[in-house]
């Protein structure tokens, strides 16, 4: 902000918030291992997770074949672990993009209709409709089949079908805050209405959106898993978490770390981010704040006395 | 207690799960694999068929043929044969429906895959068992077309497919649950040995470890196509499918237009490896489009060695010539074609970047596919590898031959004239010299043309429970004979 | 009910207490650590009396409030001295034994009544909650306890009106509303915060009649948190005036209005509009009371006060008696009233 | 009589209420002269915050007419609006709800310069300010990084002033300013008020229904009654003789300080709630609840009385002495 | 209420056109058909007139314009795949789903509901971190992996249910709808969590409690219903995504559904199907939205009107 008091520690910095919440810290630590694996893994790994080995085939997880057969080979030979790092960058390339787009497009939209109302309201109303009630799937097929199935493809497919999730929350929250007194106070100063929503409306909408972009981060996850799982998603050579599950399925059965493997990290990686939500949800709102700061010790649990 | 599921209880029902639900059961359509498993010599039966074994014919409700010209064959009919719906089977009916399936205009899978799209045939009825078919030209392997052809009665409309069609097969329809289940009754007033089960239930399943799942937990007594890894000494059984799986080369385009690079991709790539690791042993590395016992199999050719040492020469000597061996050629398969397309065809992409190409893959579905596979190809889509997989039903390269080898062939993307004339050549001929021309013509295109990079002749696994008799044979999968199935020793039913 | 049946047998002697309020201390949590924001606070209620809580805005006066009620935030908690609502120190209550005093015994008005009421539930239904809990009446039985109390309340139509949401009513009508939910049982404390703030003078006289006759039918104890001297002086038998989380005097309203023992109490009769001409500057206090973390070791007031000595800022006076009723938290209460 | 900085003539405002329209404001007038304080009161509800609103440009009225230092603001567009809006600014009745609970203090005072950057254009210069606002409302410096929800009501309240203030501007809207706030802050802002206006020139228009303050701040106070202005004129006269009865009942329901008790006049009390708005009474909109209502109230729209600079809109206005009776 | 209504329907009608006319473009940059269902030797001439008897040789505004011209004589034309009509086959697969949805809604949103407000009661305890947790996880585990494992648990090594299908008693129903709980309950309890802490922390509650109730009461007469809305559009989101096809569950256990019928038809190239389907769901999808919209009506009185005293 503009206006610095020389007054120090009244407001918590973040890392103390955080520090005090353990399950954030563990939670943020998991998202930074992901994100450093993505970012730096595939320096590590070199071709290991292309690299196949028809004679390794599926080698169960041990100790015996170095760093690599530390989590086990798939049908390929291909060392799990090195896919694992591998898919890592391609998952979060998908994911992210994708996410980010419907949530800025969606809640830019939203927030924009919400607050004017009206015939803008309506007509994005009815554009999400027209998106919520097509099917996704076909509108992947056809970009996929007619534009060739690349990630920029699947970002945009998912991120168009996911829009509509943002248009509406952003719009609902919007709508219900541009009739409270503090917005019309920002007119009363000349604000006007791309200002009054990025100071008033984003927020206070923004915790709830990224609480949706949480759950939807792992909702993309699990349908570009899905797209796999229909042969329409990441191709290979390209690896993803979702087409690891995708094509391991088959042998959950008999070779488990394949399919597994990846679902967990599916799994770790959006309930981390979940946590870290509900961290973020709670650290920005001033009202809710104090759960944090509070002694651990003596964090009462209702609104009731403590006494 | 146990719970029965979809597939009904197992005291006298035969319970089969496929792969997907037919779309029709329109005998025409026969020749459809997915529709073909249920009806062909359950439902309705053809003159004669072709004995997956031997290779040779066999009398249906037929009991006699010959050749009595040069352009005519005549059929002598079992009597005695009764439709489901009780009307005597003859002659009539007989003409009724091969001029159905192949000069109507139903638009037949059978018309144009066995007969020629525009061949006319005249039909001649002599008594009730008595029928003479006129070809426009010699043609010496008429019978073996005929046994695409199933018999219907003359009530059969012939301006729309049938979705439950009458026919003299050992079950009739009992009922068609859209979705959920095809149920057969025995048919009581068979002409043959009467099956062994009075019910059979088909449902649908198109996740294979959930057919194998059923196998194993007793909801169902067979399941076709099973994928290796779900598949068990008590669950399955593994049979010769007749498939044969290769990569087409587009010859048209730079690079694959080079015959040496053409060649190095086939010394490239390891079919021990694929076929031990991939198809689980499930397959044999294949040289050629048909398997044996296919007429015009030639036993000679072995499948090239994996050398890629060699192929990366090759492909260094192309590229001192100027060919521009970087450019991305699009490798493409189809998903489900076989259990493990995928991986056969990351395989393949990993062994062709390893020589030297770049390749990318691209999973298509069975249109997309399609698109690529038949002529007219995709404008502007650059050198292909498509990964195909050729089935040859009827038993005679002449099939696959006109097909996929002459220049013009359908599925064919280039070839030579000189091959084209030893293909025209060779379906005139019948008998030894038929079998060496043809087997001529396989090696020639190893040797000269290399279109194909073969891969593996396919064997598929029908699941079976242990409570069933039932020795799969190269038909199964596209017929599943529900009267060669037996209740196991021991077992009543 | 068992609380209800208590309140009969004490209620022969009249003058008895009904609410004390004894060395009370409250903390709060904040990021920038525990301040206490009500600091040894002390006083009492009669039966049938109004006590009125007066004081600098931000004293602590609704912290207080809500300790008595049971209903503070999680962030603040209670460190210390007792509320005895006759004769128990209900801060020692189990949950539900304080629930079974919610309503019959103790209630409170809430400071802010635009959001004080459950805007998906009909207001008649509200109202008759406490019957339903403490009475264990039927859902219809309560609906016609809600129409009378309502109609008690000068709701005109009360009977089509129960059916009606809070939105559609007026802030005026909601506070009445909830004060009509707060008397329901004729509890023997009340504690009303700012009840009238939001108001106009001519719904607040009404308000204010109202309190007076509820008070009068029932011998309700009342404690009344406002800002305005005004109806302080009209409304109450006794004040206490608190600053900066102490209370700095109690007594009677007409003899502390009168006579104020502490500055502090001056200077807020002083600062009355009443006493000035048009468009000459009020008297006001100057300065600001101190921040709640840091409260001087001495008297709270020293700051602000026109007389503080060393004294002042070496200890911190206690509420002594002034008067034959009287306390003041000044160490010179004589000199005050003598200035 | 100072030149007029603001005028208001015959504004109407109706809300869409379901199927409805609910005649809020029914022909407004209202004068603020350069340099002055007009006293606004009414019974709640009777439409003194929608008029402020409509004179912060918030709501645009069905007809009549604003017109600031001569021009209508509603005609104004980009930099000119902009310029104006530095020129008036209000604080808001409700100090929860006008305040965005996820900005500090110091954002909060801040914000009008975010919009205005001239006007405090250093980072510094801003901090510098938002202490000296701050101070200047009776809060601490080290309240600045506080949140609303830390404040107390009426601590809250000031905050709201504050930023009012921040821009310096010519005209304060100021609804129920004090309400919420205890006497001696009251009294600290109140001269305040009185202090900018002596300073600057700055002219009020007060809401308030709290009787004591206005007639403490006002030059001049309107009386409103269910969207009309029902009588006006100086301070005293109001306050002292007022016309019409509504303004008595008004006088004789405020509570006083006066702890004796003996010369307290008989209260007037009326009878009966405000009627509504959807449907307001014909003819005099008072006589629902008058004590000397005829048949001619009901029929006939009151005529406009005068006495000197004293108007109301009556038919049977109060005589002089009887205010007082 | 009336008016309400009528505006609402009108209103979505529109987007139903668009999704109509977005649906029939999509499906024709698929390509041709032809290949899909003539044999593989068929001529030029045979793919002609395959694609005359279909329309797809026509530009695309006019077969548009005659299959709307088809639509508005309640005509969706016939499966080229199995020759039935595609309203008929559209209507039979239709109730599966709907039942599956339904069922699947109903367990979620109770089961939500009542998780959710028991985290809520005391935000950050370990019953709170442990249902979070819990939901969480089961809304990020792929539903193809968790059926299969359902199948190969239960169905094979436990043998408690049927491994897959339709037909039987009631326990065929518990893999599918098991497996398209998991993760609309993961996500509601997330949703009703938030708004509970949000609702169970508003003033009305103290009011309540200061009127002696207990912290049933308060949790389920006061804050609940408050809590609604929030949790109300999330599932109705989640019940349109269910409807519009729940393809995985009812690929894997053969559920006759209309996500199958949908995928199989996109991967068939059978337009009439298609174009039925997405058309029927859409108005399901419309018909929901409106029932969401008078569920806030009803909820929540101010969404209705607003008329202050
Ligand atoms: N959540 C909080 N965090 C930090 N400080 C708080 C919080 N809530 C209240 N306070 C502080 O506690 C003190 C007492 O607050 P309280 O609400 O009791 O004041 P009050 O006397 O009721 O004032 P008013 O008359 O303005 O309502 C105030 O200084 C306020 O700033
Ligand atoms: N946006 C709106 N929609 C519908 N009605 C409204 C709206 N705003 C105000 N009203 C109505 O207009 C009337 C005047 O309201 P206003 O807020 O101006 O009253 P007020 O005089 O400020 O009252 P108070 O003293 O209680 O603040 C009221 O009946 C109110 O219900
Ligand atoms: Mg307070
Ligand atoms: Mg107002
Ligand atoms: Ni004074």
């Amino acid at each position: 902000m503009t206006s610095k008091t020389p007054v120090p520690a009244r407001r918590a910095r973040w890392w103390t918030l955080l520090g005090r919440d353990r399950f954030a810290v563990v939670a943020a630590v998991l998202l930074g291992l992901v994100l450093l694996t993505a970012v730096l893994g595939p320096l590590l790994i070199g071709d290991r997770a292309v690299r196949q080995d028809l004679r390794a085939s599926l080698r169960p997880p041990s100790f015996d074949h170095g760093f690599f057969g530390l989590l086990g080979t798939d049908v390929l030979g291909r060392s799990v672990l090195a896919r694992l790092v591998d898919a890592a960058g391609t998952t979060l390339s998908v994911a992210v993009p994708a996410v980010l787009c419907s949530l800025v497009i969606g809640a830019t939209l939203g927030m924009w209709a919400g607050f004017h109302g009206g015939l803008r309201e309506n007509v994005a109303m009815r554009v999400a409709d027209v998106i919520l009630s097509f099917p996704s799937l076909l509108l992947a097929v056809v970009v996929l089949y007619v534009f060739a199935p690349s990630v920029g493809n699947i970002v945009l497919i998912l991120a168009i079908a996911r829009i509509p999730v943002y248009l509406r929350t952003a719009r609902a929250e919007a709508a219900e805050l541009k009739s409270r007194l503090f917005v019309d106070a920002a007119r009363t100063f000349g604000a006007t209405s791309w200002p009054t929503i990025y100071r008033h409306i984003l927020p206070i909408a923004l915790p709830t959106l990224l609480t949706v972009a949480t759950l939807d981060f792992c909702f993309v996850m699990l349908t570009e898993s899905s797209l796999s799982f229909l042969g329409i998603g990441i191709q290979p050579p390209e690896v993803s978490w979702g087409l690891m599950v995708a094509q391991g399925r088959q042998y959950l059965q008999t070779a488990w770390w394949i399919a597994v493997l990846p679902g967990v990290a599916i799994v770790v990686t959006t309930v981390s981010a979940t946590v870290l939500a509900a961290w973020v949800r709670l650290a920005t709102d001033p009202a809710q704040r104090w759960r944090l700061t509070l002694p651990r010790r003596a964090r009462p649990t209702t609104t009731e006395v403590t006494a | 207690n146990s719970p029965s599921g979809d597939t009904g209880d197992a005291g006298g029902t035969l319970r089969v799960v496929l792969a997907q639900e037919p779309p029709t059961l329109e005998p025409c359509e026969a020749s459809l694999t997915a529709t073909g498993v249920v009806v062909r010599s359950n439902i309705s039966e053809p003159l004669l068929e072709r004995d997956p074994g031997s290779g040779e014919l066999r009398p249906l409700l037929a009991t006699a043929w010959r050749q009595t010209a040069p352009n005519t064959w005549t059929f002598d009919l079992r009597g005695g044969v009764t439709f489901h719906n009780g009307q005597p089977f003859t002659a009539q009916d007989a003409a009724f429906s091969i001029d159905r399936a192949v000069n109507s205009d139903l638009q037949c899978n059978v018309d144009g895959y066995v007969f020629d799209d525009d061949e006319e045939l005249g039909l001649e009825v002599t008594g009730d068992t008595g029928l003479t078919v006129h070809t426009g030209a010699p043609d010496p392997i008429l019978p073996l077309r005929l046994s695409f052809v199933e018999m219907v009665p003359r009530t059969t409309s012939t301006t729309a497919k049938v979705r439950e069609p009458i026919g003299t097969g050992p079950y009739a329809i009992e009922s068609w649950e859209t979705g959920v289940a095809i149920t057969l009754r025995r048919n009581e007033r068979y002409w043959g040995e009467p099956p062994a089960f009075p019910r059979a239930r088909y449902v649908f399943r198109s996740e294979p470890s959930v057919r194998a799942a059923m196998i194993t937990r007793g909801e169902a007594d067979l399941a076709t196509t099973l994928n290796p890894e779900d598949a068990t000494e008590d669950n399955s059984v593994a049979y010769p499918n007749n498939e044969t799986t290769a990569l087409r080369l587009d010859g048209r385009e730079a690079p694959l237009d080079d015959i040496r690079v053409r060649k190095a991709i086939g010394l490239a790539v390891d079919r021990e490896g694929i076929v031990g690791t991939l198809l689980a042993g499930l397959a044999e590395p294949a040289a050629q489009l048909v398997p044996d016992g296919v007429v015009g199999f030639n036993a000679t050719l072995r499948a090239a060695p994996y050398d890629p040492e060699a192929a990366r020469a090759l492909i260094r000597e192309a590229a001192a010539d100027g060919v521009p061996v970087d450019r991305k050629i699009t490798l493409i398969a189809r998903n489900t074609q076989f259990p493990r397309v995928a991986e056969t065809a990351e395989a393949l992409q990993y062994e062709l970047a390893q020589v030297g190409l770049n390749v990318q893959i691209q999973m298509a579905d069975t249109a997309a596919h399609l698109e690529y596979q038949l002529r007219p190809f995709p404008v502007d889509a650059g050198p292909v590898a498509l990964l195909i997989m050729h089935g040859n039903q009827a038993g005679d390269a002449a099939f696959t031959t006109s097909q996929y080898l002459r220049a013009g062939g359908p599925q064919s993307t280039f070839g030579t004239p000189e091959l084209d004339a030893r293909i025209t050549e060779a379906g005139a001929l019948s008998g030894p010299a038929r079998q060496d021309a043809f087997a001529a013509i396989f090696a020639e295109q190893n040797e000269s043309v290399a279109q194909y990079v073969h891969l593996a002749h396919m064997r598929g696994l029908l699941g079976r429970s242990r409570a069933v008799r039932y020795e799969p044979d190269s038909a199964t999968g596209d017929e599943l004979r529900l009267a060669a199935v037996r209740p196991a020793a021991g077992e009543a039913r | 009910m068992n609380a209800a049946a208590t309140t009969e047998s004490t209620s022969d002697t009249t003058a008895a207490v009904a609410l004390e309020v004894d060395g009370l201390c409250v903390d709060l949590r904040t990021p920038a650590g525990t301040v206490r924001a009500v600091d040894q606070v002390s006083f009492s209620v009669r039966r049938g009396r109004t006590l009125a809580l007066l004081g600098e805005s931000g004293c602590g006066k609704s912290i207080t409030a809500q300790t008595i009620a049971g209903l503070l935030d999680p962030i603040a908690e209670v460190a210390g001295g007792a509320v005895r609502v006759a004769g128990t120190d209900v801060l020692k209550l189990s949950r539900s034994e304080r629930r079974r005093l919610a309503g019959p015994v103790l209630s409170i008005v809430f400071q802010d009544a635009l959001t004080a009421m459950n805007p998906v539930q009909p207001v008649g239904r509200q109202l008759g909650e406490p019957f339903r809990i403490h009475r264990k009446l039927s859902r219809r039985a309560a609906r016609e306890k809600a129409i009378e109390l309502m109609e008690t309340v000068g709701i005109p139509e009360p009977r089509a009106r129960a059916r009606s949401f809070p939105h559609q009513f007026s802030g005026g009508m909601r506070q009445r509303l909830l004060i009509a939910m707060a008397v329901a049982l004729g509890p023997q404390v009340l504690i009303a915060d700012e009840p009238t703030t939001a108001l106009d003078v001519t719904v607040q006289a009404q308000v204010m009649r109202l309190l007076r006759e509820l008070q009068e039918e029932r011998e309700m104890a009342l404690v009344l948190i406002t800002h305005d001297l005004a109806v302080v002086a009209e409304q109450a038998d006794d004040v206490a005036i608190m600053y900066a989380g102490n209370v700095v005097e109690t007594g009677p309203v007409r003899e502390v209005f009168a006579d104020p023992r502490h500055p502090y109490t001056r200077g807020l009769l002083d600062s009355v509009p009443e006493h000035g001409v048009r468009g000459r500057p009020l008297h006001a206090v100057p300065g600001s009371p101190p921040e709640l973390s840091a409260v001087p070791t001495g008297c709270v007031f020293q700051a602000r006060c026109p007389k503080a000595t060393d004294l002042c800022a070496e200890q911190r006076p206690r509420l002594s008696t002034t008067g034959s009723s009287r306390s003041a938290a000044c160490h010179f209460p004589e000199e005050l009233s003598h200035a | 009589m100072p030149d007029t900085l603001l005028e208001v003539s015959g504004v109407r405002k109706t809300f869409r209420v379901a199927r409805n329209r609910l005649t809020a404001l029914d022909g407004v007038d209202l004068r603020i002269g350069r340099g002055e304080t007009v006293g606004l009161v009414g019974e709640s509800g009777c439409g003194k915050s929608t008029l402020a609103r409509v004179l912060m440009l918030l709501e645009r009225p069905d007809e009549g007419t604003v017109s600031f230092a001569g021009v209508d603001p509603f005609t104004l567009r980009g930099k000119e609006l902009l310029a104006w809006r530095r020129r008036v600014q209000m604080v808001f009745q409700d100090p929860f709800a006008s305040l965005n609970a996820r900005m500090t203090a110091a954002e909060l005072i801040g914000e009008p310069w975010r919009t205005h950057r001239d006007v405090q254009p250093t980072a510094a210069a801003r901090a510098a300010r938002v202490r000296e606002l701050l101070d200047l409302v009776g809060l601490r410096a080290g309240d600045a990084e506080r949140y609303p929800n830390e404040f107390s009501g009426g601590q809250r309240q000031r905050l709201g002033i504050a930023r009012a203030l921040a821009l310096e501007p010519e005209l304060i809207i100021c609804d129920e300013p004090v309400s919420a706030l205890d006497l001696s802050v009251q009294a600290q802002v109140l001269n305040l008020l009185a202090e900018l206006q002596e300073r600057l020139g700055v002219s009020y228009l007060f809401i308030s229904h709290d009787l004591s303050v206005v007639r403490h701040v006002a030059d001049r106070v309107s009386v409103m009654y269910l969207g009309k202005v029902i009588e006006h004129g100086p301070a005293e006269a109001v306050f002292d003789q007022p016309l019409h009865p509504y303004t008595a009942a008004l006088m004789s329901a405020a509570p006083s300080l006066d702890v004796s008790g003996s010369a307290r006049p008989e209260r007037i009390l009326l009878q009966g709630e405000l009627p509504s708005p959807l449907n307001p009474p014909s003819g005099c909109r008072f006589r629902t609840r008058c004590w000397q209502a005829t048949d001619r109230c009901a029929a006939e729209a009151p005529p406009v009385v005068s006495r000197e600079a004293h108007e109301g809109l009556c038919h049977f206005p109060l005589a002089a002495a009887a205010a007082s009776a | 209420m009336g008016t309400f209504l009528r505006k609402r329907v009108i209103s979505s009608a529109i987007p139903l056109v668009f999704v109509v006319l977005g649906v029939f473009c999509l499906a024709r940059l698929t390509g041709n058909p032809v290949n899909l269902y003539l044999p593989l030797s068929a001529t030029a001439e045979q793919r002609a007139a395959f694609s005359a008897e279909h329309g797809f040789d026509q530009p695309i505004l006019v077969q548009l314009g005659d299959y709307l011209g088809q639509i508005v004589r309640l005509d969706f034309g016939t499966s080229l795949r199995t020759d039935q009509p595609a309203a008929e086959m559209v209507l039979t697969a239709f109730p599966a789903t709907l039942q599956l949805a339904a069922v699947t809604m109903l367990i979620a949103t109770l089961g939500a509901v009542l998780i959710g407000c028991l985290a809520a009661y005391r935000p950050n305890s370990v019953a709170d971190r442990i249902s979070s947790f819990l939901s969480m996880t089961a809304a990020s585990i792929p539903d193809f992996w968790f059926a299969i494992m359902g199948v190969l648990v239960f169905g094979v090594s436990l043998a408690w249910l049927p491994t897959s299908g339709v037909s039987g008693g009631p326990e065929v129903w518990v893999l599918p709808i098991a497996t398209l709980l998991i993760r609309p309950f993961g996500v509601l309890v997330q949703v009703v969590r938030g708004a509970m802490v949000a609702a169970l922390s508003a003033p009305y509650t103290k009011v309540a409690r200061s009127k002696g109730a207990s912290e049933k009461r308060v949790v389920f007469g006061h804050a609940l219903r408050n809590a609604t809305t929030p949790a109300l559009t999330v599932a109705g989101d989640l019940t349109i995504g269910l409807v519009n096809g729940a393809v995985v569950v009812e690929t894997i256990f053969g559920w006759p559904g209309i996500g199958k019928l949908m995928i199989d038809s996109i991967l068939q190239r059978d337009f009439a199907v298609l174009q039925a389907a997405v058309l029927l769901t859409a108005v399901t999808i419309f018909v929901l939205n409106i029932v969401i919209d008078l569920c806030y009506a009803l909820l929540d009185a101010r969404v209705r009107q607003v008329v202050p005293a």
